[in-house]
């Protein structure tokens, strides 16, 4: 923003009043300030504060270019495709820079695989741009040092290795760069025991393990799910937080397509032990401990077999499982009538599982249909057995030069000794952006740029290549990795030429495009590319390893699943003050992690949300975190979420804001949630997330969660529930039968007087108005922080999200039906209902919220002076209020504000606004092109990033737009309808492909909601 | 009470006062130095009132988050106190103008109390609206003042609008009604205060009257006008177009239409319960027992069993509408409120505001003076309730239950509540001690009054109209002043005319 | 009699003070109208010379205005399209030409003060080639018409929509130093939008909603 | 107009009725009586009118009301129609509370200034006083001693009779403004 200084407040008033008082204390006048002299300071300041108001404005600077760059208009964004850099999936992004500093990152639709969508970690990964705490400049024992000094160190370090012939190890995340593989092998090259060891903390080892096995090649499948008609997944979230969540959320969206003529909804069935963002979508869902899963799924090739006629030989005895029979017939019924459009998934990191789950893949003719193996992804490499090889290598002190890119082992490793151990190595560099957990250990931290500030490639998916181009000059003296290296190697070039170098030899060659430098242009221009993928070659099913699994989970025991949450993911983005406050989709808890159990669990342990538990396992290692009661979670699961605790997270204890009774969101020394690493373990070569043998055990003590929804029912407690009604029909749903039968199928009887005491207004030329789809929304929450990062939305911390003032514009209600046990859930995105007959702006006083010619309710924050009727008033309660003024506590954020948004000041009401920016320079740049506005022309943010792309918006004016036809669709409804408030946004019946409507027993009492 | 030596009826005023006592008598507390027992109380209200400004100005500072609202609950204390302390606010006007109207003569004791508390209520009231606002300073712009922006107004379809200028006007009225009634006595006070501060106040503000009959004359017409054409509908709509702040809303459990009369009856009820409570104290403390007799409290606590049972009737419409709508959403409101997490604050409600006042069925209740102390101030604490139920249980589960959320107060609101009522007391105690509790000009035309039939001798009137030839006899009209048996509210017996 | 002779001498005192006052309050503005502002600029540019004598557009050096938001002030290697060559006024050059002449030498380069601060910025020497010892350093305007944050302005639809620049700066072809000429107050923006037409322009209304320029 | 009076002080508002009827009955012009509190009838006993203030008060109000419609209407619907919740530009129903709280204030500081400006009350004027305690517990009849024809002992005796604490004969105050219409009761003196 620039530097005006209007005052605006009382504050910054008193703020001058203090200026003017202070130069009033260095008057000679030395006397101390009796009764009169604090009268007249008093009206003396009041005076300079009154003419201060009166006179001129403060005296702004403009600093025009001395020369202006081509294709820079001050004030006009810039859009640049690049790569997203927030998790391995890379997919494509859009970075909106306004006057050289990146401010939105979108979806980027070209891309060859993300299609258009961004979640929520990808969305904030811009604010970390604008991290103060990132290191501006290289580390050499602990002090800033300059390049050339660290050059000089390491490679004096190297030099040492290579005539000693020690041991190298680069410890790094998946590597999708082929200009950093390229580089890695290079460097290690020179050693000669130099090994480069790719560790996921979110590991799919297991998969690409078992397809070892199965096909004779490590490698991870590409997962097709828009071409699956039934999908089986045994705890993989992969709406969530597996492998690539918008790819497989977008491909799993257009397998569930109401729209047109011939409407066709994939089956999902989901069976897991917690409740996963992707078991809350399933269709079908089945609570089974993971512990119970290798007999489940044992049993379950027994009948897919049967069907198929497939022998088992050697596949060993099958017994009964945790699984009713009939479930799992209907299971390998659907499977093998949908042969060749069915697919089996799982999350689990047990090899063995893996391979049955090959094997189903492979009776029902997945591969090579919704499997691809030919052209796979290789956005999850780890090899657990190596990291775990490594690990001992560490501890037994055989490492010479450690290097390290990427993860942050000191932190997610189930072994504390690692950190001493790493005392030990003789070199440890990291390429670590900030200074966390490990790279303070480091002798060498070379860091690292943002993605948005430096140039990258990827190749996450075979034959999809894609730059990451750098939209801002680099805050700090950071280097590419591949820059590093080849430095070190003698070689000293940017990272743009080591990248053009490597697609000149690598890429380029597998292109068909004539000359490079178009090739070039063109995919940094467009972000991505295909090319042909270099052939994997993938030998014949392989049964031999498929071998029957019995046992299962100890019935005395809590089996504990460590998970990882959406947008905390492995804890990489912990510092991220967007996704700690974002919600979780599932249990809406902000700033903390928990341990979730289920409802009987918690009766049984005679414990309630907010009590504190321990949790320990046989091995000795010990936790003590909250419980959150968790409905439809196994009972004998206990699911506690990765990625909190990090180091360095009681930053976050100047978020909120500070007043009498206002809380830190962490004390100082804390940290954000509790390390659940420790409870993980290595055991047999193999990260293990799922523990069998846990106890827990109240404590009596109770720590407060923040959640931003507290009653979690769609039906009211059933004490209070009138006659009529228990579940209210904010949601309609209806399943897929009827709705083939009959598109309105879910309707509820109401009786509604659909006629006005008087003439409604007339809009003229636009009639803006949204509908989201409750079919395709999943609940990724991608579109709260797009909307964060649109709006300026700020964070508030841990103890005004608790005290239930989250300022998201917009929200995703998540409501469980039927039997707290085994709900149904419902993900149902809530925002400004811009309605026709709006009850807010009647009762605003001062006219600050009315109704714009294009039928926007618009909020104007300048003339809102704060009596809050309006959010009363909504029966919606999207409206926000200003309790304080809500700051970013890192100043350096502010650069990622948006400049055509202003920023709200305490005491003003604000909400969703249709991201009217958007629609006014949608009409600008139609005007300078001499045109109307074209439907598609203006997408709102959360439109833009929503991978499922539940949400469309658009013009009721134009009767051939999307919008206007998805009014009159059958399954349009409105919330709340029969209040006659006309609302700009309206829904898409929820429909699930079930045969019948679940039994919907009741919700016993009151669960969930907490009143102090 | 010895009633043989008053046949006719219990006397108003005990003691057998003649004018010149009552002004010895009311004028008493004002000359000399205060007791210790009115500093003490003084001291005690002003240290709450600068308790209550230091929690003003620190969440006008620091912002409104520093009261326990939230995106769900808008509103808590703040309006609840709003509404609590404008139906207090109408038992002054109720008792000066609609008792004057129905020439209830016992009012003549309490009135000038009643409206000194209308006054410092409506203060109170006020205060609320304004610093409820996320930013106070600039809440001018509710005002439709011509401006540079185009111009911009404001909304007048707005209830908090329409509340602007019920409490200014009321206010205004409320006041101007209190100081022309005030007149008469301060030229009391002025011409008992020989000299000093106070006797040149007095003698400014009472506008250098003398007590000439002629602008006697106007000045009892004025204040009829007053009464009867402005203040007695004023009350009425005062509170009617508060209760519009709910009533026109979305809301279940707000939106409702039985609020008009409802919220009047409440603050009528309240507002009576709140005069009883100063009324004691102030008898007590400055000795007014010949002024407020138990005849007094007899007739207001029955005027609080009849409005107690105005607001159960309320209570059980609003129920049964609610049953009876088939709105789901209105359905779970009321049943929500009597058994939902804030049960308890319905049900001190109910048994405050319906089953206390029960007790004064009973004559002998009545007219215990500590046991009607009580039962008022559990009335009253009963009525805050209300309006917390009304506001707070309907908005904090509402339509969407995703929304559905709690409320505690902070300190900072305790301290707010708490200050409006140091400024309230300390107004009142101010006004004890300055300006005269009882309508001296008044209490002394009703001296006699149980002695004397209500309407002008008309032997006299015979006498006048044949002898005085002069005067333009015909346009005097017999100023029928009605008895008082026809439209009395029936609750004094003893006021039939003999 | 006494008291009432001083009572309207004080008045008539009081009524005389306050008329005397008039022209003074007339000059008292609302916060935030600063109309009538005219800071001196760090570069003594002359729009009447370029804009009124040359005769130069408008959008030739503000040519933000219907690409974007801001009109923008121009870079300054706008300046040096035409700067690069013109180092000082006719007259100065004739001026050194003729004492050239006159002392039978090649005439220097003359360099106006005014465009030799130009030429700093850009780190240019006397002789108009980069010296080293001179960091280029843009030019710090002081900005005039400038909204506050909550009001946003674009310029793109009133250039298209054919309100002339002059409309809402004044006559800058006459102004040597730009001087702000409106109060650029809400209802300055608003009563030209509901009747555009006295702005030149061909629409009938322009928008009068709140969104148009507050969000 | 003569310039004498005669005073008499009365302790009870019974023997001031009394008196005022008999002595106007006996054709003695009454001047003013001073009254430490409003008694029933005593105004007409004395021959004063009922006071038309009223009248103000109705057109106060009526203006007050309409003013407010009008301006209500002229905001929402002229000065600047904005669509507020699809409610019409003219919303009438919307506009009665204000219009009624207007008119009642407009009223009412109409009819306390009608009072104060009819009756010469205005803050900061020296009370004239007939007898200090009429503001207390006396009350006051002034009579009018014409040049000729007073019967100052029939007079005495009536005011004596009705219990009259004193009778005095005085000069009527000299700053007392003149009647500016003498047609007027000459009460006026006393405002």
């Amino acid at each position: 923003m620039s530097d005006k200084r209007y005052w605006k407040s009382l504050e910054e008033l008193d703020a001058r009043a203090e200026q003017a008082e202070s130069a009033e204390r260095v008057s000679p006048l030395e006397e101390p300030i009796g009764r009169r002299g604090f009268l007249l300071a008093s009206g003396f300041t009041l005076a300079s504060g009154v003419l201060g108001g009166c006179s001129r404005s403060p005296v702004e600077k403009a600093i025009p270019y001395l020369d202006q760059p081509d294709g820079i208009v001050p004030g006009r964004a810039a859009w640049y495709a690049t790569t997203c850099g927030g998790c391995t999936a890379r997919c494509g992004v859009l970075a909106k820079s306004r006057d050289g500093r990146p401010i939105k990152l979108e979806g980027n639709p070209d891309h060859g695989f993300s299609a258009g969508g961004l979640c929520a970690v990808g969305q904030a990964s811009l604010v970390e741009l604008y991290d103060s705490q990132r290191l501006g400049a290289p580390r050499l024992q602990g002090r800033e040092a300059t390049w050339d000094e660290v050059d000089r160190e390491v490679r004096h370090s190297i030099e040492g290795v290579v005539t000693s012939g020690g041991r190298v190890r680069l410890l790094s995340d998946t590597v999708t760069s082929l200009t950093e593989q390229r580089w890695i092998r290079r460097f290690l090259g020179q050693f000669p025991d130099g090994r480069h060891v790719v560790y996921d903390p979110l590991s799919s080892s297991a998969i690409l393990d078992a397809h070892l096995a199965t096909h004779g090649h490590r490698l991870l499948p590409r997962y097709k799910l828009d071409r699956a008609e039934v999908i089986v997944s045994f705890g993989a979230d992969f709406l969530g937080t597996w492998i690539s969540p918008v790819e497989l959320t977008a491909a799993y969206r257009r397998g569930r397509d109401l729209e047109g003529e011939s409407p066709h909804l994939s089956y999902h069935a989901q069976l897991e032990g917690r409740m996963s963002l992707t078991g809350s979508n399933a269709d079908s869902r089945v609570v089974v401990d993971p512990g119970d899963v290798g007999p489940v799924l044992s049993q379950l090739v027994g009948k897919v077999a049967d069907r198929a006629g497939a022998e088992l030989a050697g596949f060993g005895a099958v017994s009964a499982s945790a699984v009713e029979e009939g479930v799992l017939d209907d299971l390998a019924d659907r499977l093998w009538r949908a042969r060749g459009q069915a697919l089996v998934v799982s999350g689990s990191e047990s090899v063995r599982e893996q391979v049955l789950v090959n094997y189903l893949n492979e009776l029902v003719g997945a591969y090579g249909a919704t499997l691809d193996v030919e052209r796979p992804s290789y956005q999850r490499q780890g090899d657990d057995r190596r990291l775990a090889g490594l690990v001992k290598e560490i501890q037994d002190g055989d490492v010479d030069l450690l290097l390290i890119r990427g993860v942050n082992p000191v932190y997610d490793m189930p072994t504390p000794e690692l950190a001493e151990a790493l005392e030990a190595v003789p070199t440890v560099i990291s390429f670590s952006g900030s200074l966390d957990e490990t790279s303070t250990r480091a002798d060498v931290v070379c860091p690292e740029p943002h993605f948005l500030e430096a140039w990258g490639d990827s190749e996450a998916v075979a034959g999809v290549v894609s730059i990451t181009q750098p939209v801002i000059r680099p805050l700090g003296r950071t280097r590419a990795l591949a820059a590093s290296l080849s430095a070190w190697l003698g070689e000293p070039a940017s990272a743009l030429d080591l990248i053009q170098d490597c697609w000149r030899d690598e890429v380029f060659p597998r292109a068909a495009i004539g000359a490079f430098q178009t090739f070039w242009d063109r995919t940094v221009h467009d972000g991505s590319a295909r090319v042909t993928a270099i052939p994997t070659e993938v030998g014949p099913f392989d049964r031999s390893m498929v071998r029957s699994l019995s046992g299962g989970a100890e019935p005395d025991n809590y089996t504990l699943e460590l998970y990882p949450k959406v947008g905390m993911l492995d804890g990489r983005h912990a510092h991220n003050p967007w996704l700690q406050e974002l919600p979780d989709p599932v249990t809406k808890v902000v700033w903390d992690n928990y341990a979730c159990l289920s409802p009987r669990t918690a009766k049984h342990l005679d414990v309630g949300q907010n009590d504190v538990v321990l949790l320990e396992l046989p091995d000795g290692a010990a936790l003590e975190l909250p419980v959150y009661v968790q409905p439809g979670q196994h009972d004998r699961v206990v699911a506690v979420a990765l990625g909190y605790g990090r180091a360095g997270t009681d930053r976050f204890g100047t978020v909120a804001p500070k007043w009498l009774e206002g809380k830190p969101t962490v004390v100082p020394g804390a940290t954000v949630g509790t390390n659940a690493a420790s409870l993980a373990s290595l055991e047999g070569r193999r990260r293990r997330y799922v523990r069998s043998g846990l106890r827990v055990t109240p404590t009596g003590a109770t720590y407060d969660l923040a959640t931003t929804q507290i009653y979690h029912y769609l039906s009211v407690p059933e004490k209070l529930a009138p006659a009529d009604g228990k579940d209210r029909p904010i949601i309609q749903e209806t399943i897929l039968p009827e709705f083939l039968e009959d598109r309105s199928a879910g309707k509820p009887h109401m009786h509604h007087f659909d006629s006005d005491l008087w003439g409604e207004h007339e809009f003229e030329t636009h009639h803006w108005a949204m509908a989201v789809d409750l079919s395709a929304c999943t609940g990724c929450s991608a579109c709260i922080v797009s909307c964060q990062a649109e709006n300026n939305v700020p964070v508030v911390g841990k103890d005004e999200v608790k005290r239930r003032r989250e300022m998201h514009w917009i929200r995703i209600d998540r409501y469980y039906r039927g039997d707290e046990h085994s709900p149904d859930t419902v993900h149902q995105p809530m925002m400004c209902h811009h309605c026709d007959n709006a009850p807010c702006e009647t009762v605003c006083p001062v006219t600050a919220t009315l109704h714009s010619s294009e039928g926007l309710n618009m909020q104007v924050y300048n003339r809102c002076v704060g009596t809050r009727y309006c959010a009363n008033n909504c029966p919606f309660k999207v409206r926000r209020f200003n309790w304080f003024n809500y700051a970013h506590d890192d100043k350096l954020q502010n650069l990622a504000l948006n400049p055509d948004v202003v920023v709200r000041e305490r005491g003003v009401m604000e909400k969703c606004s249709f991201c009217v920016q958007r629609i006014q320079e949608a009409k600008h740049t139609a005007t300078s092109q001499g045109r109307e506005v074209a439907d598609g022309d203006i997408q709102t943010a959360c439109q833009q990033s929503c991978p499922a792309q539940a949400i469309v918006f658009g013009d009721l004016k134009d009767p051939e737009s999307r919008i206007s036809k998805m009014r009159q669709d059958p399954r349009h409804y409105l919330v709340l309808e029969e209040l006659n408030l006309r609302p700009s946004v309206g829904y898409m019946r929820l429909v699930r492909n079930r045969p019948t409507p679940a039994s919907t027993p009741l919700a016993e009492g009151e669960e969930g909601s907490h009143h102090g | 009470m010895d009633r043989a030596a008053w046949p006719l009826r219990e006397p108003l005023i005990a003691g057998d006062k003649t004018p010149g006592q009552v002004t010895i008598d009311v004028s008493r507390p004002l000359e000399g130095k205060a007791t210790p027992l009115w500093w003490a109380a003084f001291l005690v209200s002003l240290v709450t009132l600068g308790v209550g400004i230091a929690a003003v100005t620190y969440q006008i500072r620091v912002g409104i988050g520093t009261w326990g609202l939230n995106r769900t609950i808008g509103w808590s204390f703040d309006i609840t106190n709003f509404v609590f302390w404008v139906g207090i606010g109408h038992a002054g006007t109720l008792i000066s103008a609609i008792l004057f109207l129905l020439r209830q003569k016992w009012r003549t004791s309490v009135n000038r109390a009643a409206e000194a508390m209308t006054l410092f209520a409506v203060m109170c009231a006020g205060i609320f609206p304004i610093i409820h606002m996320g930013r106070p300073w600039l809440a001018f712009w509710v005002l439709p003042y011509p401006n540079f922006r185009g111009p911009l107004w404001v909304n007048f379809r707005s209830p908090l609008l329409w509340d602007v200028f019920a409490i200014s006007t009321y206010f205004i009225i409320s006041a101007i009604f209190w100081y022309v009634g005030l007149i008469p006595d301060l030229a009391t006070l002025r011409d008992r205060f020989k000299t000093g501060v106070q006797q040149r106040l007095y003698s400014f503000f009472s506008l250098g009257w003398n007590g000439s009959l002629s602008v006697w004359n106007r000045y009892e017409t004025v204040y009829l006008i007053l009464a009867a054409a402005l203040a007695t509908p004023l009350v009425l709509s005062v509170h009617s177009i508060v209760s519009f702040d709910f009533a026109t809303s979305v809301v279940p459990g707000w939106h409702t239409t039985v609020f008009p009369p409802y919220f009047v009856a409440g603050a009528i009820f309240s507002g009576m319960s709140m005069v009883v409570t100063l009324m004691i104290i102030a008898r007590k403390t400055m000795r007014l027992e010949d002024y407020l007799t138990h005849r007094h409290f007899d007739i207001m606590t029955k005027l609080i069993l009849a409005t107690s049972w105005m607001v159960a009737i309320a209570y059980a419409t609003e129920f049964f509408i609610a049953l009876y709508s088939g709105n789901e959403y209105e359905r779970f409101a009321f049943l929500n409120r009597a058994m939902g997490p804030m049960a308890w604050s319905y049900w001190i409600m109910v048994s405050c505001n319906i089953l206390v006042p029960q007790i004064f069925w009973f004559r002998r209740f009545r007219r215990t003076l500590p046991v009607v102390f009580v039962a008022t101030i559990f009335i009253n604490i009963g009525m805050w309730f209300e309006r917390f139920v009304i506001i707070t249980t309907s908005l904090h589960r509402d339509f969407l239950p995703s929304s559905w959320a709690s409320y505690a107060p902070t300190k900072i609101e305790l301290a707010t509540f708490a200050g409006s009522f140091g400024l309230f007391f300390t107004c009142f105690l101010l006004f004890c001690r300055f300006l005269p509790v009882i309508a001296m000009a008044e209490i002394k035309g009703v001296l006699g009054s149980h002695l004397r039939p209500q309407t002008v001798p008309i032997v006299d009137e015979v006498a006048l109209e044949a002898t005085a030839a002069r005067s333009a006899t015909a346009e005097l009209e017999e100023v029928a002043i009605p008895g008082p048996g026809a439209v009395s509210l029936d609750l004094s017996p003893e006021e039939t005319s003999t | 009699m006494n008291k009432r002779i001083t009572t309207l001498t004080l008045l008539a005192a009081l009524l005389l003070g306050l008329f005397a006052l008039v022209p003074k309050l007339m000059e008292l503005r609302l916060p935030g109208n600063d109309e009538g502002f005219e800071p001196n600029q760090p570069i003594a540019y002359s729009h009447r010379l370029h804009a009124g004598e040359l005769g130069i557009d408008c959008q030739y050096c503000h040519s933000g205005a219907k690409r974007s938001r801001y009109a923008g002030i121009p870079s300054a290697a706008v300046c040096m399209n035409c700067h690069r060559f013109i180092t000082a006024s006719r007259s100065a050059v004739r001026a050194e030409e003729m004492l050239a002449e006159e002392q039978g030498r090649e005439p220097n380069r003359v360099v106006s003060p005014e465009l030799a601060k130009l030429y700093t910025a850009f780190g240019l020497g006397p002789d108009l080639l980069p010296d080293p010892a001179l960091e280029p350093r843009p030019i710090e305007w002081t900005r005039i018409y400038s909204l506050p944050d909550f009001a946003v302005f674009d310029h793109r639809p009133h250039v298209y929509a054919g309100v002339a620049c002059q409309k809402c700066h004044g006559p800058v072809e006459t102004m040597e130093r730009v001087r702000q000429v409106r109060s650029l107050s809400m209802g300055w923006c608003v009563n030209c939008h509901r009747s555009p037409q006295g702005a030149g322009v061909a629409v009938t209304q322009a928008t009068i909603d709140c969104s148009a320029c507050h969000y | 107009m003569s310039d004498r009076q005669q005073v008499s002080i009365y302790s009870g508002e019974e023997e001031v009725l009394s008196a005022v009827v008999e002595l106007r009955a006996a054709g003695f012009r009454i001047l003013e009586v001073f009254a430490p509190y409003a008694v029933h009838g005593l105004e007409r006993a004395a021959g004063l009118r009922r006071s038309r203030i009223g009248l103000i008060t109705v057109t106060a109000a009526t203006i007050g009301s309409l003013a407010f419609y009008f301006f209500q209407d002229w905001v929402a619907a002229i000065s600047w129609p904005v669509n507020i919740g699809g409610k019409p530009y003219s919303s009438a129903p919307a506009w009665i509370p204000v219009v009624f709280e207007t008119g009642v204030l407009a009223a009412g500081l109409a009819t306390v200034l009608a009072l104060f400006v009819r009756s010469r009350l205005y803050p900061g004027k020296r009370a004239r006083l007939i007898d200090p305690r009429v503001t207390d517990d006396r009350f006051a009849v002034v009579l009018e001693i014409p040049d000729s024809g007073f019967d100052v002992e029939r007079a005495r005796e009536i005011c004596a009779r009705h219990g009259a604490e004193s009778v005095e004969e005085t000069a009527v105050p000299e700053s007392g403004k003149k009647p500016r219409k003498p047609h007027v009761s000459s009460l006026e003196v006393w405002r």
